[in-house]
């Protein structure tokens, strides 16, 4: 029993850091008043050129670094777009979204002339306590939320980054960059993103496939509305549908385990349970929606 | 030396509005500098200049005889500019402190927020302006907003202090209060430019005064050497008539009654404590008070659009307390909310905003009928003199004069029985105010009922038959306006009974 | 009132030059010869009008389902959900009462019925549309794929759901799709409810002075929003797929494409129905390119993400005709 | 010959399932089948994905109205329907479908299906075999989604491991887990660690690239010391991605089945109809050493073997066999195998999902008899 909990622990924790990571950059981002649904995308970007860093080199945490870096270089595009070029943000992520599929797709084919996944690469040692396995990026990841918490509302630059995405106006007034806060804070964001994504390469199945992001920038960004933009928050909600979602997977196999029953199209119905598990608790504690008041909308000082 | 010399400012906003024109502005070190001129004159835009939020199309900027060229605000901030907005510039979901600390920030990085409070009730002590520093901001009422905008530029120890417009929203005691915070920091040697509608005022405080019309600068004088009348003219270009001709009121039914009403603000706080009043045909019942002492409440109880926890609202002998806003219009009660930014949509067409409270005139088993809309607002712009370039403009590209204008329009091309309207003046200029005000008596003449809600008390005054003073949710006194002097008057707005 | 707005299109056809030649520049970039993969885009992606209007029917009230809860304020990503349930349901009335109209019907309602829980939860629990939309989105998806598998499999062909019968198949679906278009724009732009939704959308406050509500309408938008992604998935089975397959593949990810579609016709209607041509244009000509050069399937997504990308940045090609015009007038 | 061989190439179209190229699988191995082909009969061939199973029909009608392709290959179970829609109306344009069938004879229609249950069957015993030997009693699957080829898979396996059990007298126990998904490795890295938990000792992959997560679920429970597991592959020989835990793969030679088709057309011997490949055909089994071999090259060519060489591979591959699959289970095998090929028994397919279950059901109480359409086994 204990170790089947110290399992779906474990799974909870894995599934875990791509959410926590993306979303609270994701957070800093909307604080700011930007909108980045490119969550998807970057996370494909940095995974695919984490695994083909380790590959070569061998080193998951080059990886790692790369794929910060990668996702550093889709928030500067991204930022640019929405801060400088007042474009559309919603537009501009459904687009990169495309594109960074497309673009490691292609880099994928012509690396590895295969259509669907890297070849294994060298992942980073799991931590163990005792029993349980933990991924080290599951402990940054809860320590990224803390700072960033901390730093949001903490600290003068965070009040800034917030006033930004409050009333970019006032912010101006007061001595605030809104247009450079709001662009860093769109690099950070992503940056944190390609954390993530790189995370789902060297931390977790140790290679890159095409699906790999798959859907989970959008549970990211539904992780941010579950968070009410507040970075703690947003650690409870990467655990919780991690949980559920390891839950999903354990029910229907110790199910089957114990009972000898069949399960196969009702596997269907298992799947939904991190979905709406995740909807019912959100039902039960939302209350006020902070959403920031500027989000999403450019802003023009003239 | 002088303080402040802008010279040959020109400013042509992205969309091709020609704001400032060469505009030359010198304002020597020390001294109170009014600037004074017509809605659209280009005020904010040469404030909005010094401050270093938006750059000049063309023209040098010098401080203290330094030329300066500010990347933005912040720079502006630490040459020592200060300057209190006309639309606040205060992130609304933060603390007073927290806005404090965020705009004291850029002078001082390691600044604790605990230092800034101390600071902040130290300048309070000296100024006696209060403000409550750990409320959200957008809890607190227009008047007090303000009164955080002025601590925070005098915080930033500003040399040069521009307010754009500061008094409009204050009472007559809190007006005197800042003219003598405005002498103190002329005295510690401060250079204050103050904007300003109201001639007295520019009388009162200033020492020398620019006037700007269309862009341009009329001249510059001694406050001293010219009378209200003389200003009026440099600013309009016409005589002026300075005061209104009124006739005497007759009063008929009373169409409106309001028994009790008790109405809860946005948390859940009792704002208006009981209040009962009376209003009749032909009359102006003027509501006299500091900002936030409920009038928003009570005016949008009236209107139907918040619901009150008790009381009863009566329109012509018929109960209307449980009915919505749209039903009350429909039924003859006209309401001009105190924010353009709640009458208006700014991103809309004229005709858009015309239609918006006028949805059953121009409406047929639900389909809008444009051409009758288009005609409705061909007559209110016609009516009503406003200046555009046609009613499928947006209405934002309006100067703030023409849409109050179309705001208060509107609702008098309803013909209707009562009329509820909010600062109904704000912020205009004297040519736009006199039209304004001379409607509303028109409005009154033809037997219509008016509850005028204002914190200008000369206004109040001056078109009110009798006046009912608010102060903390609950009426005062009621009485005629030759029962009420100005200084009683600013007594029961603050609370004292006299 | 039907102002075509002149700058809006020069605007979209800028965009559209601008976006074609940064995507020479990747084709360039990436080693392929962008007049040919161009010339194979257009050709195919545009040449089969019968296949073109087929594909753009769902995308374009998908992209419906996006823009109408937009312009009220609603952010609607859950425009695949609301098609996944037209579709499923429309399937079945179809089935069991082997004609259109009535699955039509209910496979719309059932979109709106969706569209309208979403909004419901926002308005009355204070949930954040988003996580709703995006946590349902899942939840049908894998709902549907256990009814299709497990309680309506078609017997002879078991990988698939029971059939649309012939009687149940209708043509033409594009046109249904063009008047739901026009009817939403008439609706928008004519109507009391459309000018609501509106004001709603850009000032909430407005609206509740005007004495409505724009909760309503933000239930209104979503009613309208979910019922045109529902009745895309009914078209989508009555007059294409007629069958949705254990793995969803026919009605997976048109919500999603939707939701850029809406945003490229400027969640204006009458721009949709061009803007969702538009994008098929570019799906299926992207499946020819792979097809007749060889290239790998993802240069069309890349691409896309290209072209998409461009489109979202008018503003800059303002600034630069801008800039262009005043060295011209410089010199 | 000269004027005969002059004439034009023979070309082909290849469309592959919706999700494409990259599964390192089903569709992969279409791809191999189609350029072999084009390598030794000198055929041309072009490629194409359709976006979603709505293309399929416009898609179709439009490649066969160009009349430009000697043969369209369907790959994969979503084109039966549409197939069966435009097969009729181009009497003249020459279809194979792979791994499905429309149920109707048409003279330019080739239906290719394979017998997975044969090879699922063997697999089920040399796992049940390597479960005993890891120590333990339980196998398991990661399965992709409810579809009627993982029908066949579920029945086969699972009458592999009872067969084992009646042959040894020692009870295997199996876990089935649908993952819903053909795409996300990491659910089918989490499923493997849940069914690792479970005290499953070997896991047959059949999700595609989420079978690919477990692979590294079993990695991980191996390197990390938590107990000793294997994985099996699936329809490519897979050894190669860790040929240490992946002792074994099925195959299912769509290659085999692209180019014989292919070749059909070339020999001009093509021949309308349903064909089923099985064990007898070659047509599905498991990878013997040479194949492992061929794939291990195919990735090291793709730089995908990174420290190893094809050599290396086959070599950990044949101990870890020789060490864990035990002639006593090689004989249950062979014997098996031989009663399939002989046409001694032959497996029920299932033509509905109820059925299927019915099977696994009976399958589940040691009826093994439920799964076979002819013969019995005792
Ligand atoms: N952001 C802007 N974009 C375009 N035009 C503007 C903008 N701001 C102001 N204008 C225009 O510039 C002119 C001057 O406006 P400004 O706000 O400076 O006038 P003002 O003198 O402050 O008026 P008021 O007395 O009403 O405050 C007006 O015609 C106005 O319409
Ligand atoms: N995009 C724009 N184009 C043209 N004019 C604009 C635009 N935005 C604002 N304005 C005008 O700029 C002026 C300054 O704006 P502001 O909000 O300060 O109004 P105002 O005229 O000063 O009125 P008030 O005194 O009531 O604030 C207004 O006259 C407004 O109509
Ligand atoms: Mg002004
Ligand atoms: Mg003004």
């Amino acid at each position: 029993m204990i170790d089947e909990i110290l399992v779906i622990l474990s799974n909870t924790l894995a599934s875990m850091v791509p959410l926590v990571l993306a979303g609270v950059g994701e957070i800093i981002t909307e604080r700011s008043g930007v909108v980045n649904i490119g969550l998807e995308g970057i996370f494909m970007a940095s995974a695919f050129t984490a695994a083909v860093v380790t590959f070569y080199t061998g080193n998951p945490y080059l990886g790692l670094l790369v794929g910060l870096l990668v996702g550093l270089l889709a928030g500067t595009l991204h930022g640019a777009i929405s801060v400088y070029l007042r474009g559309d943000q919603i537009i501009a992520g459904v687009g990169f979204n495309s594109l960074a599929y497309g673009l490691s797709l292609l880099g994928l084919v012509s690396l590895w002339h295969s259509h669907g996944s890297s070849p294994p690469v060298n992942k980073m040692p799991m931590l163990t306590v005792g029993r349980l396995s933990i991924p080290p990026l599951s402990i940054v990841a809860v320590l990224v939320g803390i700072i960033a918490w901390w730093w949001l509302y903490k600290t003068p630059s965070g009040l800034r980054l917030r006033a930004c995405g409050e009333d970019p106006r006032a912010a101006e007034a007061m001595g605030v960059n809104v247009n450079r806060t709001r662009f860093y804070a769109t690099v950070i964001g992503a940056g944190l993103t390609g954390l993530g994504g790189a995370y789902l390469v060297v931390g977790w199945i140790g290679q890159f496939t095409k699906f790999i992001s798959a859907g989970r920038g959008f549970i990211a960004l539904a992780n941010v509305a579950f968070s009410n933009w507040n970075p703690l928050m947003a650690i409870v909600g990467g655990i919780l549908f991690g949980l559920f979602d390891a839950l999903a997977i354990y029910a229907p196999i110790k199910i089957q385990e114990s009972t000898g029953r069949i399960i196969t199209a009702e596997s269907n119905l298992f799947r939904t349970i991190p979905y709406l598990a995740t909807l019912i608790v959100v039902t039960l504690i939302m209350k006020k929606v902070k959403a920031p008041r500027a989000l999403g909308k450019p802003y023009i000082k003239e | 030396m002088p303080a402040v010399e802008m010279e040959g400012i020109f400013k042509v906003y992205p969309d091709g509005v020609v704001a400032l024109r060469g505009v030359t502005l010198r304002v020597e070190e020390g001294e109170i500098h009014g600037l004074l001129g017509e809605n659209g004159a280009g005020k904010s835009t040469l404030m909005r200049i010094l401050y270093g939020e938006i750059k000049p199309t063309e023209g040098r900027i010098k401080l203290f005889g330094r030329e300066v060229n500010f990347s933005g605000p912040w720079d502006a901030i630490r040459h020592g500019v200060g300057m209190v907005y006309q639309h606040f510039t205060l992130v609304p979901t933060f603390t007073v402190l927290e806005n404090l600390y965020l705009a004291l920030l850029p002078l001082n990085p390691d600044i604790t927020p605990e230092e800034v409070r101390k600071l902040a009730e130290k300048k309070m002590e000296e100024t006696g302006l209060r403000v409550p520093l750990g409320e959200v901001v957008e809890n607190l009422p227009i008047g007090v907003q303000q009164r955080v905008e002025i601590i925070k530029a005098l915080l930033q120890n500003a040399k040069i202090l521009a307010l754009d417009e500061p008094t409009s929203v204050l009472t007559p005691i809190e007006v005197e209060e800042l003219f003598k915070t405005l002498r103190e920091l002329k005295k510690e040697g401060i250079t204050i430019i103050f904007i300003t509608h109201k001639l007295k005022e520019v009388k009162e405080i200033t020492d020398r005064v620019t006037v700007m019309r269309r862009g341009e600068v009329v001249g510059t004088v001694n406050t001293g050497e010219v009378s209200e009348k003389d200003l009026a003219r440099m600013m309009v270009q016409r005589e002026v008539v300075m005061s209104l001709q009124k006739s005497p009121a007759n009063p008929g039914e009373v169409v409106f009654r309001v028994e009790n009403l008790k109405v809860r603000d946005e948390a859940g706080i009792e704002a208006v404590k009981g209040v009962t009043l009376e209003l009749r045909e032909g009359e102006v019942l003027g509501i006299a008070g500091v900002q936030g002492n409920g009038q928003r409440e009570l005016a949008e109880a009236l209107a139907g659009i918040r619901l009150p926890h008790d009381g009863r609202i009566i329109f012509e002998g018929r109960d209307v307390t449980s009915l919505g806003a749209a039903e009350r219009y429909k039924l003859g009660i006209a309401y001009v909310p105190d924010s353009r930014k709640v009458g208006l949509v700014g991103d809309m067409k004229i005709v858009e905003n015309v239609i918006l409270t006028n949805l059953p005139r121009v409406t047929s088993s639900g389909r809008i009928m444009w051409d009758a809309a288009e005609s409705l607002s061909e007559e209110v712009i016609k009516r009503f003199d406003v200046v555009a370039p046609s009613v499928k403009a947006p209405i934002k590209h309006l100067s703030g004069g023409n849409q109050q204008k179309v705001m208060v329009g509107r609702e008098i091309v309803r013909e209707p029985k009562v009329f509820i309207v909010a600062e109904p003046t704000q912020g205009l200029d004297i040519g736009a105010t006199e039209f304004i005000r001379r409607t509303i008596l028109n409005l009154r003449d033809s037997g219509k009922a008016v509850l005028l809600i204002s914190t200008d008390l000369d206004e109040v005054l001056q078109l009110s038959d009798r006046i009912a003073v608010i102060y903390e949710g609950r009426i005062m006194a009621v009485g005629r306006p030759e029962e009420f002097t100005l200084e009683r008057l600013g007594l029961l707005m603050g609370g004292v009974d006299a | 009132m039907l102002s075509v707005d002149r700058e809006s299109i020069l605007e979209v056809l800028m965009s559209l030059i601008i976006a074609f030649a940064v995507g020479t520049v990747v084709l360039v970039v990436l080693g392929y010869d962008p007049i040919r993969v161009y010339s194979i885009l257009f050709k195919y992606g545009y040449g089969n009008t019968d296949y073109l209007l087929k594909k753009s029917t769902p995308l374009l009230l998908t992209g419906l389902a996006f823009s109408v809860p937009a312009i009220a304020g609603v952010f609607n990503i859950g425009g695949e959900s609301q098609l996944y349930v037209g579709a499923i349901t429309a399937l079945l009335v179809a089935h069991y009462t082997g004609s259109a109209i009535p699955a039509v019907i209910i496979g719309t309602a059932a979109g709106a019925l969706l569209g309208l829980t979403i909004a419901a939860l926002r308005v009355y629990r204070n949930i954040n549309e988003v996580i709703t939309a995006i946590m349902l989105n899942w939840t049908f998806f894998y709902f549907i794929a256990y009814l299709v598998s497990a309680k309506y499999a078609n017997p002879k062909v078991p990988h698939e759901s029971v059939p649309v019968p012939p009687g149940a198949r209708i043509g033409g679906i594009f046109f249904i799709a063009v008047l739901t278009a026009l009817t939403y724009y008439y609706v928008l732009h004519f109507t009391e409810i459309g000018y609501k939704m509106r004001v709603s959308g850009v000032s909430p406050q407005s609206a509740r002075y005007a004495g409505f509500s724009p909760e309503k309408m933000v239930l209104t938008s979503m009613l309208l929003g979910g019922a045109a992604a529902g009745l895309g998935g009914a078209l989508l089975v009555l007059g294409a797929t007629y069958t949705i397959d254990t793995t969803l593949s026919a009605i997976y990810g048109i919500g999603f494409t939707g939701i850029g579609i809406g945003l490229l016709g400027r969640n204006n209607p009458v721009g949709i129905i061009f803007s969702s041509l538009f994008m098929s244009g570019l799906i299926i000509g992207g499946q020819w390119v792979e097809l007749k050069t060889g290239a790998p399937p993802e240069l069309a997504d890349t691409l896309i993400g290209v072209i998409v990308i461009a489109l979202a940045v008018p503003y800059a090609y303002r600034l630069l005709m801008k800039k262009v015009g005043q060295r011209g007038s410089a010199a | 010959i000269g004027g005969e061989s002059e004439k034009e190439k023979v070309k082909v179209a290849v469309l592959f399932d919706v999700g494409g190229r990259g599964d390192l699988s089903f569709n992969d191995m279409a791809y191999l089948g189609a350029e072999r082909a084009k390598e030794e009969l000198g055929v041309e061939v072009e490629y194409m994905t359709p976006k979603s199973s709505e293309d399929m029909v416009p898609l179709l009608k439009q490649l066969a109205e160009s009349k430009e392709y000697d043969l369209l290959v369907l790959i994969g179970f979503l084109w039966t329907t549409p197939l069966d829609q435009v097969a009729d109306q181009y009497p003249d344009q020459k279809f194979v479908l792979i791994d499905s069938t429309t149920g109707k004879t048409r003279e330019n229609e080739l239906d290719i299906l394979f017998r997975e249950q044969e090879a699922a069957a063997l697999i089920g015993v040399i796992a049940s075999g390597m479960a005993y030997e890891l120590g333990g009693d339980t196998i398991g699957a990661v399965a992709g989604m409810d579809i009627p080829p993982l029908w066949k898979f579920h029945i086969g396996y699972l009458f592999g491991a009872k067969y084992f059990e009646m042959k040894t007298g020692k009870p295997v126990k199996m876990i089935w887990q649908y993952t819903g998904t053909f795409g996300d490795t990491q659910v089918g890295y989490n499923t493997g660690m849940q069914l690792l938990q479970q005290n499953v000792k070997v896991i047959y992959g059949l999700a595609g690239l989420t079978h690919v997560g477990m692979f590294d679920a079993v990695i991980d429970w191996n390197e990390q010391g938590k107990g000793q597991a294997f994985a099996v592959g699936q329809d490519a020989s897979q050894e190669w991605y860790a040929p240490k835990y992946i002792p074994i793969s099925g195959s299912k030679r769509v290659d085999t089945a692209v180019y014989d088709a292919i070749k059909m057309v070339v020999d001009g011997n093509w021949k309308g109809g349903i064909m089923t490949l099985g064990l007898k055909e070659n047509g599905v089994g498991y990878w013997d050493l040479d194949g492992v071999r061929q794939f291990a090259e195919f990735a090291k060519e793709a730089g995908k073997l990174k420290d190893m060489t094809p050599d290396d591979v086959v070599n950990i591959v044949k101990e870890q066999r020789e060490k864990y699959i035990k002639p006593e289970v090689w004989e249950i095998v062979k014997e098996l195998e031989t009663k399939i090929k002989n046409g001694e028994i032959v497996f029920k397919t299932p033509q509905s999902h109820d059925e299927y279950e019915q099977i696994i059901n009976e399958l589940q109480k040691g009826n093994l008899n439920a799964a076979l359409e002819k013969g019995s086994v005792s």
